[in-house]
């Protein structure tokens, strides 16, 4: 039994209307951006009639974006906006309060776990064990991500090739969201969500991650990006989603 | 499989190096086995007839202790989110944490326990049946502890709760554990209650997980 | 697989609202009316037990009020199931409003049966019995409900924690039942259905059924009163409650 | 009439369980009016603000 019902029976608090029957917005889309006519199996991330509410409050609505291969979207708003929330539905970590988001034409929800391996997500948590290692920490997870290759490089890169056999509990704030992003970057994935990754670092940390993602991008990767400083990653045909 | 020896490996070596806190449910055993004698003033051969009881309930209270922060830690500093992300099924990761968590934590109580059950005056006889009785127990029970702790993951004060949740469903353990035992010191046959709680091993263990993935997915949301 | 129109209906707020509206008098009027019919047939038409004499009396409410208790335990379980799998927050709603009704009844039961054990074994409380055992796990079970259901602040994430906890419960139920059962069994068999067919006569047996219906029917009366309640609560300011206050609702 | 009432000698057990079904069901029923209650008067308060601000988010392709 699939569950992709699910949708149509949802009732919502915006709509009189008894049977939130919402089918047919999910794949038709209304507002397309520049060329994309994104096929299913394509690497795309789509964004359809998204709410999200906490309580009685409405954080947001009617969100539909499309997000194609090489594309970069920055998520900017005050906080409490949502941004948070948005990515996490995004990622698959949250249910929007209506709407779907698909990634090559499925629900992330219900993504296969070779697809959902694509999708990398870093929140505010950096998802170091404090008493393992920086290498240990690394190890893990290009284990579970079933990606092992060696990582010195991208820790020189980011330097903290002198760190890697000291526990994660002695690093320093940036420090450990330097590992974080050497996770991400091992993790080779298609498409990155990134909420406020340039918390912590300094100078040159934020511009090792600036050319990582113009590198990722021009792979053909995606990537969305809450930030209060959209300038350090804004590029020609970026879509600024203002919540 | 290589995801599954990962997540164990890396809870065993967590574990480890934490190894202070693994004694934690181990003293509260010793203690509630101690308190007991002392609230019953006791002879020797009414201990032999309320040891038994009292020897399971206390194994159930202390595997309450020593899996309730299962899936806290991880919570926290976020790995248990990207666990759920990972290219995975999510019933392997968790199967993977309460393996790896029971390892450390149950199996150093179930050698307790028998040894503790030599000061009940408990005849040396009916140890191998209590012994095995335990480890045919310590599945389900790893389970149901961990789905308690899977359901208040995302509370910040689980810890009370969790007991009130998942003690009334370690009825039937308690009932099979401590049959299987009682016979065995009366000397007659414990086939039949050990294997009702390997039936329900392997109930807990086919089906558990799926639901502690569902309750630790549903509370990171 | 394609759902019928009905069940998609039965996903609207307002139309379940205006449903249980209708419903409700005549669950609660034909309830209360076999209640009281019943318990006038069973205290004062109905001859006393040949063996345990008047006390068996308590037998038109006891049984009746384990079983809509238990039965509660059914419909909450599989309301949050389908309110878990199909994301019905209506179902989640139904769930939540069978709890404390559930709960309610158990207690009673559980009072009932001490009332009845105390003339008929001498005893309030059997702790060797095992219907007594079962009725106050079904009772930890209800009250872990609740007090999950409470500690969460979040109603959407409450609702898909607890599906989970009641479904798991479901399960275990019949577990616990047996094993509690096979632990010992001191109790009387089943009363209705003894070997060869009722052991009560008739002039018991009308009054033990017209109960049976009686608590039943006020079972899904009471459910459906906290139900609407549910409802607005969970729909604060949708557009259709804004509307039908401004009407002038009640 | 008190032969009824005692129940032949068990009438403090057959009343007070009736009575305590009783009081479980009035018990109810006023819960189940309390919460109606309540929640019709959250419904109501709430009905005299003004709708919930509504946000839909600007999405702009940047040149």
């Amino acid at each position: 039994m699939p569950l992709k019902m699910r949708l149509d029976l949802c009732y919502s608090k915006t709509k009189v209307n008894p049977i939130g029957c919402k089918n047919d917005r999910v794949g038709h889309n209304p507002r397309s951006t520049g060329a994309s006519l994104l096929l299913m199996t394509e690497p795309a991330l789509c964004g359809r009639e998204l709410a999200a509410w906490r309580g009685d409050r409405c954080l947001f609505e009617r969100l539909h974006f499309d997000l194609g291969p090489g594309q970069l979207a920055l998520l900017v708003g005050s906080n409490g906006s949502g941004k948070t929330t948005l990515l996490r539905i995004l990622a698959g970590l949250g249910l929007p309060t209506e709407g779907a988001v698909t990634w090559r034409g499925v629900a992330v929800g219900e993504l296969a776990p070779d697809e959902r391996g694509e999708i990398a997500y870093r929140g505010h948590l950096e998802a170091l064990k404090r008493d393992l290692t920086v290498a240990e920490n690394l190890s893990f997870h290009a284990a579970v991500w079933g990606r092992s290759q060696p990582f010195e490089g991208v820790l020189a890169e980011l330097k903290l090739s002198g760190l890697a056999h000291m526990r994660a509990r002695y690093l320093s704030a940036g420090q450990r969201r330097r590992a974080a992003l050497a996770m991400l970057k091992l993790s080779r994935a298609k498409l990155w969500l990134l909420d406020e990754p340039t918390t912590n670092l300094d100078r040159e940390g934020r511009g090792v991650l600036a050319e990582w993602v113009r590198g990722h991008l021009r792979d053909g990767g995606l990537a969305v990006i809450a930030t209060h400083q959209p300038d350090e990653f804004a590029a020609r045909g970026a879509l600024m989603i203002e919540l | 499989m290589n995801a599954f020896n990962a997540v164990l490996l890396r809870d065993l070596r967590v574990a480890f190096r934490r190894w202070s806190e693994l004694a934690h449910p181990l003293i509260f055993f010793v203690i509630v086995v101690t308190l007991f004698p002392l609230a019953l003033s006791p002879t020797a051969a009414q201990l032999r007839e309320v040891g038994i009881g009292v020897l399971w309930v206390a194994t159930l209270l202390s595997s309450l202790l020593a899996l309730d922060g299962l899936f806290r830690s991880d919570a926290d500093d976020g790995s248990l989110e990207q666990l759920l992300l990972a290219p995975v099924p999510m019933t392997m990761t968790v199967l993977a944490k309460v393996v790896a968590h029971a390892t450390v934590t149950l199996l150093p109580l179930l050698c307790l326990v028998p040894l503790s059950a030599l000061s009940f005056n408990i005849p040396l006889a009916a140890l191998p049946t209590l012994a095995l009785a335990l480890v045919l127990a310590a599945p389900t029970l790893s389970v149901l502890v961990a789905l308690g702790a899977a359901l208040t993951v995302s509370l910040r004060r689980g810890g009370s709760i969790v007991g009130l949740l998942v003690l009334p469903l370690t009825g039937p353990l308690l009932i099979f554990g401590t049959r299987a035992t009682d016979l065995s010191v009366n000397g007659e046959p414990t086939a039949a209650p050990l294997l009702l709680l390997s039936a329900l091993a392997v109930l807990a263990v086919s089906l558990g997980p799926f639901a502690i993935a569902a309750a630790v997915k549903v509370g990171l949301e | 697989m394609k759902l019928p129109r009905w069940f998609h209906q039965l996903g609207s707020p307002p139309y379940v609202y205006r449903l249980a509206e209708a419903l409700a008098p005549w669950l609660g009027g034909i309830g209360l009316a076999l209640l009281a019919v019943g318990s006038f047939w069973g205290l004062v038409v109905a001859p006393p037990d040949y063996q345990q004499g008047d006390s068996a009396r308590i037998i038109y409410i006891h049984p009746q009020t384990a079983y809509v208790g238990m039965m509660a335990y059914v419909v909450l379980a599989v309301a949050a199931g389908i309110g878990y799998v199909w994301r019905i927050k209506l179902a989640h709603a139904v769930a939540v409003s069978a709890a404390p009704i559930g709960a309610w009844f158990t207690f009673c039961a559980l009072v009932t049966g001490a009332l009845w054990g105390r003339p008929t074994w001498g005893t309030y409380w059997q702790w060797g019995d095992p219907r007594i055992m079962s009725e106050a796990l079904l009772l930890f079970l209800f009250l872990g409900y609740l007090a999950l259901r409470g500690a969460f602040d979040d109603r959407d994430k409450a609702d898909r924690v607890t599906a989970i906890l009641a479904v798991v419960g479901v399960v275990n139920v019949p577990i616990i039942h047996y094993s509690v059962e096979w632990w010992n069994s001191l109790h009387q068999t089943s009363t209705l259905f003894a070997d060869g067919g009722p052991a009560m006569t008739a002039d018991m047996l009308v009054p033990f059924l017209i109960m049976f219906a009686g608590f039943t029917l006020t079972f899904y009366w009471l459910l459906l009163r906290r139900l609407q309640a549910e409802i607005v609560e969970r729909e604060g300011s949708a557009r259709w409650l804004r509307e039908w206050l401004a009407e002038g609702a009640r | 009439m008190s032969e009824f009432f005692s129940m032949g000698g068990h009438g403090a057990y057959v009343w007070s369980a009736y009575g305590i079904t009783l009081a479980v069901l009035i018990v109810n029923v006023w819960l189940a009016r309390a919460k109606r209650r309540s929640a019709l008067q959250r419904a109501r308060a709430l009905a005299t603000q003004d709708e919930v601000p509504r946000k839909q988010p600007t999405v702009r392709q940047l040149q």
